[in-house]
């Protein structure tokens, strides 16, 4: 690789943000969303790839002004950014298909509160170039909509019986005598499901490093 | 030199203990619960039996695999997880599927218990939020009730109970059961309500007769049914220095003040603070959840807070909410808040002039 | 009660509604300030008053876009007027109370992307609250964010002495905990109309 | 149509910005506090051990006071050679690394060598057994042994040997002094590691008493201070190191040492005895009759609150 | 965080900016955005109108079984005089009045405010379905009056006559128990989202006790309009 | 605002034991050997007056004190000083001490001792005399009397408690000593008030005990200024502050002394001491202890003359071989001795020898706290222990002291004796406090 060794190469970038850095499971950035939408798996999709398209388009922007703006006005600057891009998105997504719209609710538009985007902002996009930034964009944004698949199978999947439900392609788990545990698509079911992956995800790392470190010792 | 052979033992002062110790009051507890048990199962038949057979079980797989899991030594023999299994099979109404009772068993115990660190460390009442959470995941299948005394109770099952695990709890057919079982017993009609839904989602409140609701000759919960066997179980456990007796006092004084404020109030639309405190499972839950110690405050001052507050938001639940009974939501906000009561209550230390602790600058 | 009334306007965004409980508004902070009772009092205050002001804020910007007739701006104006308020707050205590500003780190900027108060200043123009509403929303809201602070907050200083498992420690045990008040919060659910 | 909503977009948000920046500029003015941005990247830098080895509250005090010329990078002593390096680099300051230093434990008196008298139960602690009658150890200036040191070790640099005596690892040592202060019979001491000839013992006692209680006490012969006069002086009964004239401590002093209280302690970190010494040793160790047998069914009690 | 990021040089000049500069930043920044915004939702405007037209068109000829064509109508109660009451009426491809379709709203929902049209045909009295058009409500939980099927059948079928005086319902809308419904009128709540199927049927009892009366009274234009 | 007379609220009942509680006070023979630690008092040890091979006479001094907060030691028999080197102390450490052999040919029977005339001594040399006896509070505490007698400038003392409850179980010394000697008892509270000019004096005796009530009552003179009080019985009715609380209804400051309130706290073994001593200007040499307890053969009160090892008083009472823990007092606040070779001291009212089945302690497996909140009802100073206990199990020491008024806590042990998990809270506290103490002094 023809990159200089100054810090990641791109790909590492490009990854971190699956699953090593992922930015819910690992930062705990976005966790409202994660818990807001993610009931059924098709609002995660949708949320995932809004979420997506504002951090590669406010990356983009920002990592190109990033030397003009005062440290002073950063914070409002990303976010006038930010705002701008969500609007975008807003009347994007209404234009293409109400329903869609409609069943994100109010999240659409609490995506320029989203941490992740204003973390990446203030952490990467204001410090690298702009192909570093889209990289780190895209990385995060697939460990975001990673994560909230995560959560939003486990949730469907209990809580309605089904995978895609409110699309086209929906497919019944448990034919129709499931009993549904409502709990999972209700406010606690969120907070219990991202508590137990957290936990798993946590228990998974230890492992990791405790294997890492017994092969170092070997 | 002949006590040298054995060394002497040393160890730090006081150098004698009482002697109850913490299985001991577990297993009164346990032991106070057991005559609930057996009217629960005199009134509900089989179901009940299976029923809490199945959530004691369950707790105690439950909290034996957790402690597998973490590689600690088992903490199944101090009874306190027998307790849970107990308390939870007396707060589910008799018809409910055998597999929720296990789900509900095991989310009680893992979530709130071992997560928490296991006994003595868990912030809420392992056996209400197991019951929270099937209330909250199903709740047809733990609203739906069943009349005590069913004719044929100890010879057949209801038809819930052996529900396919994750399968619909098949209320219809309970319903028919009852009416069937009921007709062969001579009586028509079964609106499926207890005391409390009676009054606040019926037309005309209809209010259930206090000698009834003492007697526990009522629809509901399979513990929380008769108020006489629930009071002296309770008064044995006080009797033993086993329960802080101020809990459950300030409980039923929260709910009977505010109950009987609205009662006054009007008196056609809003129930008797009588009837308030005999339906429903605030007795049970007065003398056997919100007592529990683990997760109540523990300056006696907090004791009475944490009473109150109780009994109060029961009421409030009860009268205002969209539910007909408040008592387990009520008990695990009151579970909530005990590290506040219990810090805001610290009683002044002697020769001590009292500090403002609460804030600090 | 009457579902505009001021007192179930408070009760509604206090307490049935809960921002953070039912709402999931606002975790991040929640998750990371509620450690400690003081500092989640703290805490509570300063979002309280920052919804205050935005609520106020918003009204304003609602009636001048109104007049402009330009509806797209609204999510830009509110956010931009929302990031600077709390910058300016920011700013204040830092240079009047270096230990408050140390006490609340790095999560008073992040009040700036505390989604509750973008969310509050979204709800009320969409429940087309008046004035008097607006403030009592915000009030309430704000009382509700602290009550599920200082509870959690105290809730967690136990748990600090509990000999939590390793792999539950942190975000774990705290969101399962926040999983459990939320299911008692779900008693309330029908109140105040 | 278009014009006039663009026009009144373009107006009101350029109105905004410039009333915001406006506010942000004054505030800027009026409320600016200067903060060093190296204070942030070097905290960075540091481990976050907050271990306090530094003298100083927490790492970031400890990059604050590094800021301000107060303290040498290299007084880190949790950091590795390259992150003091670096940190130095970085703020064009000398690292000021000094000699390693490392804990040594004044006591030898494993469950091997010396003997226990009574029997404590309680907490497993050596604090909450030195508090009750002393710990039940004959010898009551001697290590308890139930191991706090490694308790609050943060570097995992002490553990517990088979006879119940506490071992530094000098390479993962960092000196940061929790075990010191936490010893509550203080027998652990921040030496560097040039500081070879060690006095492993602490007792009191003239040499019957202190023989009686350990096998390799310290009897207070002063054969090493003869053979080191120079660096070696006797207080009571006990050798004393001079290592203000560290270079006359010399290997020769632990050859004579009957009972193996005074020794040599090698680069690596490792201990060795005197020829005669190590001779007595072993004839204590494997004489005729067996070892003390150590109280094992007792700790399964203790250990059980742990587990409990 | 712990992907590491190359640092900028440290300028301490720089970190203290001028005012000047921040003006000139933030304002053309947000000049940019405005303007931006501004082109944005002129250019997805009328995509967005029409999509809102086409679904009310599509949920109409949904709701009024059969029907091809629909046609906009607005009237006025007496009642009410300043709220326009839209009224949209189905045919078939010869133009014979099938049946309207009505908007009922209420604002008392979870998230605030529910819209919904339902299916009546005024021949029959009859009430032949919902299609929730707005909905804020819990996804999952509330947003459930659009596809619970349990209380789909509550208006598949609902007969609901005018009184004698053709003012007012027989039997005006009343929300029950899951599981104890039956009656005239009667609807039965989704169990656990009793708020909002409260305000499902506020809604429409709003919107049937004023519209229907005026269906009534302007059937005949309504059935003219479509030759 | 509750009441409670004649008692202070909370606190425990424990089995109370007093097997020896009609066992009349007898005398041991002299030990051969007796060890005199330097330090048997709070203060600094005392200096040794002695060396190797001098005789000393009994009641002669052998140590003097150092400064003011300290006592002189006087040989207990008369014989020869065979060494003055380290001994093992009741806490486990190699201290100072003087120990002699005895003299077979010595007169045993004379007393050294320097008469005075005590009406003609100012206060000052009255309490200059209290110390030349070496008196140290004999309830325990082994803390000066002679320093106790002289309240910090610009505080005086008008009120004195005389400490005649004795709540720890299967002590009875006290009891014994107030029928016995009510006498003495009377001289010395009468000889104390003088020094400290103190106008009331309190007898506070605990409701059990009818026949000490009935005896000191007897023993106070007409017109005096002392009378007794009888109180609840109840542990730890003995401790100064909750005296202060049952009988003058008064709280002692935190952090503070009974004379910030005006209040002098004596207990009934010291006035008898000085009472006796005072008198005769001779030196404390000897002291009535309990020895009792299942582990012993002949229970019963006896007087022994200090520096006589425990092995010596076992052999003369007989120690069973179930005997596994010796405790130096009661077993509430107590020390476990380690050893036999330890000598008796001031400060010992009791020997206790428990086997196996009497001491419930240790013995138990430890259960998580479940905060049943026994502990804070049953803590006398309003402390919460569950609370404490936890902070010391995660080592936050600094926050124990700060925030929850650690060092209010006098190691009463109710705490630990009610709690049905067995947890060892006030040995937490006491390394919570070491460590505090010892942060303290690193800074």
């Amino acid at each position: 690789m023809s990159m200089e060794k100054k810090g990641p190469s791109s790909w590492d970038v490009f990854f971190a943000g699956f699953w090593r850095d992922n930015p819910v499971f690992v930062m705990l950035l976005g966790t409202c969303p994660t818990l807001a939408v993610t009931n059924s798996v098709i609002n995660c999709f949708a949320m995932g790839v809004s979420t997506l398209f504002v951090l590669v388009m406010s990356g983009i922007l920002i990592s190109m002004l990033r030397n003009f703006i005062p440290k002073q006005v950063r914070i409002a600057s990303f976010i006038v950014v930010i705002a701008t891009f969500v609007t975008i998105v807003d009347y994007l997504i209404q234009s293409i298909s109400l329903d869609l719209y409609d069943s994100l609710g109010a999240f659409i538009q609490l995506i320029v509160v989203n941490c992740i985007i204003l973390g990446r902002a203030e952490a990467f996009a204001s410090r690298n170039g702009v192909m570093r930034s889209v990289l780190d964009a895209i990385g995060m944004g697939i460990g975001f909509t990673i994560a909230l698949l995560c959560l939003g199978v486990v949730r469907e999947v209990l809580g309605n019986g089904t995978l895609l439900m409110n699309t086209p392609y929906e497919i019944s788990l448990f034919g129709p005598r499931f009993e549904p545990w409502s709990v999972m698509i209700l406010p606690p079911g969120g907070f219990f499901v991202l508590g137990v992956e957290l936990l798993f995800f946590n228990w998974w790392r230890k492992r990791k490093e405790a294997r890492a470190l017994a092969q170092a010792k070997a | 030199m002949s006590t040298e052979a054995r060394p002497l033992i040393i160890g730090s002062s006081p150098h004698i203990r009482v002697k109850q110790s913490v299985p001991d009051i577990m297993f009164h507890v346990a032991l106070a619960l057991l005559p609930v048990a057996a009217f629960a199962v005199w009134s509900f038949g089989l179901s009940a039996l299976l029923l809490l057979l199945t959530t004691t079980a369950a707790c105690v797989a439950t909290e034996h695999t957790a402690c597998l899991i973490a590689r600690r030594s088992t903490t199944i023999r101090d009874w306190s997880v027998v307790v849970t299994g107990l308390i939870l099979g007396l707060t589910l109404p008799p018809s409910t599927p055998l597999w929720m009772a296990v789900l509900g068993s095991i989310f009680g115990v893992s979530v709130t218990k071992s997560l928490f660190g296991g006994l003595g460390y868990n912030c809420f009442n392992p056996a209400l939020v197991g019951r929270a959470f099937l209330q909250i995941a199903f709740p047809i299948p733990l609203t739906t009730w069943t009349p005590p005394d069913l004719p044929g109770r100890f010879s057949s099952l209801l038809p819930t109970t052996l529900t396919f695990p994750f399968l619909r709890a098949d209320t219809a057919a309970l319903a028919d059961y009852i009416r069937t079982a009921l007709a062969s017993g001579g009586v028509d009609g079964w609106s499926g309500a207890t005391p409390l839904s009676m009054w606040k989602f019926a037309e005309v409140p209809q209010f259930e007769s206090l000698p009834r609701l003492f007697l526990g000759s009522i629809a509901g919960s399979t513990g929380e049914t008769a108020t006489w066997l629930i009071i002296l179980c309770g008064l044995y456990l006080i009797a033993r220095n086993m329960m802080n007796w101020r809990i459950p006092a300030g409980m039923l004084l929260g709910a009977f003040l505010l109950s009987g404020a609205f009662w006054l109030s009007d008196k056609t639309h809003y129930p008797s603070p009588m009837f308030m405190l005999f339906s429903g499972g605030l007795m049970f839950g007065a003398l056997f959840m919100a007592s529990d110690m683990v997760a109540s405050p523990m300056t006696s001052a907090g004791v009475w807070i944490y009473g109150f507050f109780i009994g109060m938001v029961t009421v409030i639940i009860r009268i205002f909410g969209a539910l007909p009974e408040g008592v387990m939501f009520a008990i695990l906000l009151g579970n909530a808040v005990s590290p506040l009561i219990t810090s805001a209550t610290q009683p002044r230390t002697y020769g001590l002039v009292r500090q403002k602790r609460w804030i600090k600058q | 009660m009457n579902p505009e009334s001021l007192p179930s306007v408070f009760i509604n965004a206090c307490i049935v509604n809960n921002f953070v409980l039912s709402m999931f508004l606002g975790i991040c902070p929640f998750l990371g300030v509620s450690n400690k009772k003081d500092t989640a009092v703290r805490m509570g205050i300063a979002v309280t008053f920052v919804m205050l002001v935005c609520s106020v804020c918003t009204y304003g910007i609602n009636f001048v876009l109104d007049s402009v007739d330009a509806p797209y701006l609204k999510l830009i104006c509110y956010i931009v007027v929302i990031a600077s308020a709390v910058q300016l707050v920011e700013m204040v205590i830092k240079k009047y109370s270096p230990a408050l500003f140390r006490a609340l780190g790095i999560f008073l900027p992040l009040i700036t992307t505390n989604c509750a108060i973008l969310a509050l200043a979204m709800f009320q123009t969409q429940k087309e609250y008046n004035f008097i509403q607006c403030i009592v929303y915000a009030v309430g809201a704000g009382a509700g964010y602290t009550l599920a602070l200082i509870i959690m907050a105290g809730m967690r200083e136990k748990l600090e002495l509990a000999d939590v498992p390793d792999v539950a420690q942190g975000a774990a045990i705290t969101l399962i905990l926040a999983g459990i008040l939320s299911l008692a919060f779900m008693g309330f659910a029908g109140l105040g109309g | 149509m278009l014009i006039s909503a663009l026009s009144i977009a373009g107006g009101v948000m350029l109105l905004l910005g410039l009333l915001l920046a406006a506010v942000l500029a004054i505030a800027n003015k009026k409320l600016y506090v200067y903060e060093d941005p190296r204070i942030d990247e070097v905290e960075a830098q540091l481990p976050s051990a907050n271990c306090g080895a530094c003298g100083f509250a927490g790492c970031r005090a400890f990059a604050e006071a590094v800021i301000r010329g107060e303290a040498a990078p290299g007084q880190c002593t949790a950091s590795s050679a390259d992150t003091v390096e670096s940190i130095a680099a970085y703020l064009g300051v000398d690292a000021g690394v000094g000699e390693k230093r490392v804990a040594r434990l004044a006591c030898s008196g494993g469950d091997n060598v010396a003997r226990r008298f009574a029997h404590y139960e309680g907490r497993y602690s050596c604090r909450a057994a030195s508090l009750v009658a002393g710990g039940g150890k004959h010898c009551t200036f001697g290590c308890i042994g139930y191991g706090d040191c490694v308790a609050v070790c943060p570097f995992d640099a002490l553990h517990m040997n088979e006879h119940m005596l506490p071992v530094v690892d000098e390479a993962k040592c960092t000196a940061c002094g929790n075990c010191v202060v936490e010893c509550p019979k203080h027998l652990f001491s921040i030496h560097p590691i040039s500081h070879q000839l060690w006095v492993s013992c602490s007792t009191r006692l003239r040499g019957k008493d202190a023989k009686a209680a350990c096998a390799v006490a310290c009897i207070g012969c002063g054969l090493c201070a003869k053979a080191a006069p120079e660096a070696v002086s006797m207080d009571g009964n006990l050798p004393v190191v001079d290592y203000g004239k560290n270079e006359f401590a010399v290997r020769e002093a632990i050859e004579n040492c009957p009972s193996g209280a005074i020794l040599w302690v090698e680069r690596d970190g490792r201990r060795v005895l005197g020829v005669k010494a190590a001779a007595a040793l072993e004839k204590v160790l494997n004489p005729p009759e067996a070892p003390l047998k150590k109280t094992s069914a007792s700790e399964a009690e203790q250990k059980s609150e742990v587990s409990g | 965080m712990s992907v590491s990021e190359t640092t900028p040089p440290v300028d301490q000049k720089k970190d203290n900016a001028g005012s000047l500069a921040m003006l000139r930043t933030l304002g053309a920044i947000s000049f940019v955005s405005g303007i931006l915004l501004s082109v944005v939702y002129q250019a997805t405007f009328s995509r967005i109108q029409t999509n809102t037209e086409e679904r009310i068109r599509s949920t109409v000829l949904e709701l009024v079984p059969g029907s091809v064509i629909q046609k906009e109508f607005t009237f006025f109660s007496e009642a009410s005089p300043d709220v326009p009451r839209t009224v949209y009426a189905g045919y078939d491809a010869s133009g014979t009045f099938l049946g309207v379709a009505l908007e009922a709203i209420d604002l008392g929902g979870y998230g605030g405010e529910i819209k919904l049209l339902y299916g009546y045909i005024p021949d029959e009295h009859k009430i032949v379905g919902t299609k929730v058009l707005l909905c804020k409500e819990t996804p999952g939980l509330g947003d459930k009056i659009k596809t619970d099927e349990h209380f789909q059948k509550n208006f598949e079928s609902l007969s609901v006559p005018l009184d004698d005086s053709r003012q007012h319902l027989l039997y005006p809308l009343k929300l029950v128990k899951a599981g104890a419904g039956g009656g005239p009128g009667q609807i039965e709540a989704i169990s656990g989202a009793t708020i909002s199927s409260t305000a499902v049927v506020n809604g429409m009892k709003e919107s049937t006790e004023v519209v229907l009366p005026l269906v009534h009274q302007h059937l005949q234009e309504l059935k003219e309009q479509g030759k | 605002m509750k009441s409670y007379v004649n008692s202070f609220p909370h606190g425990v009942h424990p089995p109370d034991c007093k097997y020896t509680a009609d066992a009349v006070i007898e005398t041991l023979p002299l030990p051969p050997e007796v060890t005199i630690l330097l330090s048997q008092h709070i203060g600094a040890p005392a200096k040794a007056l002695v060396a190797k091979k001098s005789k000393v006479m009994r009641g002669e001094p052998i140590a003097e004190a150092v400064g003011f907060v300290s006592v002189p030691m006087h040989a207990p028999i008369a014989g020869t000083v065979t060494a003055v080197d380290y001994a093992l102390n009741p806490r486990g450490e190699m201290a100072q001490a003087i120990k002699i052999k005895i003299d077979p040919d010595a007169d045993q029977e004379e007393i050294y001792g320097t008469p005075r005339d005590l009406a003609s001594l100012t206060p000052d040399e009255l309490i200059r005399a209290v110390q030349e006896t070496g008196t140290v509070g004999l309830g325990g505490a082994a803390f000066p009397t002679h320093v106790k007698m002289k309240p910090p400038a610009g505080k005086s003392v008008d009120t004195l408690i005389v400490n005649g409850c004795e709540c720890e179980p299967y002590l009875t010394t006290d009891f014994r000593i107030m029928v016995e000697e009510s006498d003495k008892i009377i001289t010395g509270i009468q000889l104390v008030m003088e020094a400290m000019g103190a106008k009331e004096a309190f007898i506070a005796i605990e409701n059990n005990k009818p026949e000490a009530l009935e005896s000191m009552a007897k023993a106070i003179p007409a017109g005096a200024p002392i009378s007794v009080r009888s109180l609840m019985t109840k542990y730890p009715q003995g401790a100064e502050k909750m005296l202060s609380r049952a009988v003058l209804h008064k709280d002692v400051p935190s952090g503070g002394l009974p004379s910030d309130i005006g209040v002098g706290c004596f207990n009934v073994a010291t006035l008898l001491q000085l009472g006796q001593l005072l008198p005769k200007g001779q030196g404390l040499i000897e002291r009535v202890i309990t020895v009792s307890g299942g582990g012993v053969e002949r229970p019963g009160n006896y007087r022994i003359p200090l520096g006589t090892p425990i092995r010596y008083i076992m052999e003369q009472v007989g120690i069973r071989p179930e005997a596994r823990k010796i405790i130096s007092g009661g077993p509430m606040m107590g020390m476990s001795l380690s050893s036999q070779d330890i000598p008796l001291t001031k400060g010992m009212s009791g020997l206790l020898v428990l086997t196996e089945e009497e001491m419930r302690d240790g013995g138990g497996t430890v259960y998580p706290c479940i905060k049943c909140a026994r502990c804070v009802d049953a803590c006398p100073i309003f402390l919460n222990p569950s609370l404490l206990g936890l902070l010391a199990r995660k080592a936050r020491y600094e926050e124990m002291a700060e925030e929850h008024h650690l060092n209010d806590c006098f190691e009463c042990g109710c705490c630990t004796y009610v709690c049905p998990s067995n947890i060892p809270l006030v040995q937490y506290f006491r390394i919570a406090k070491a460590m505090n103490r010892e942060r303290e002094a690193a800074k």
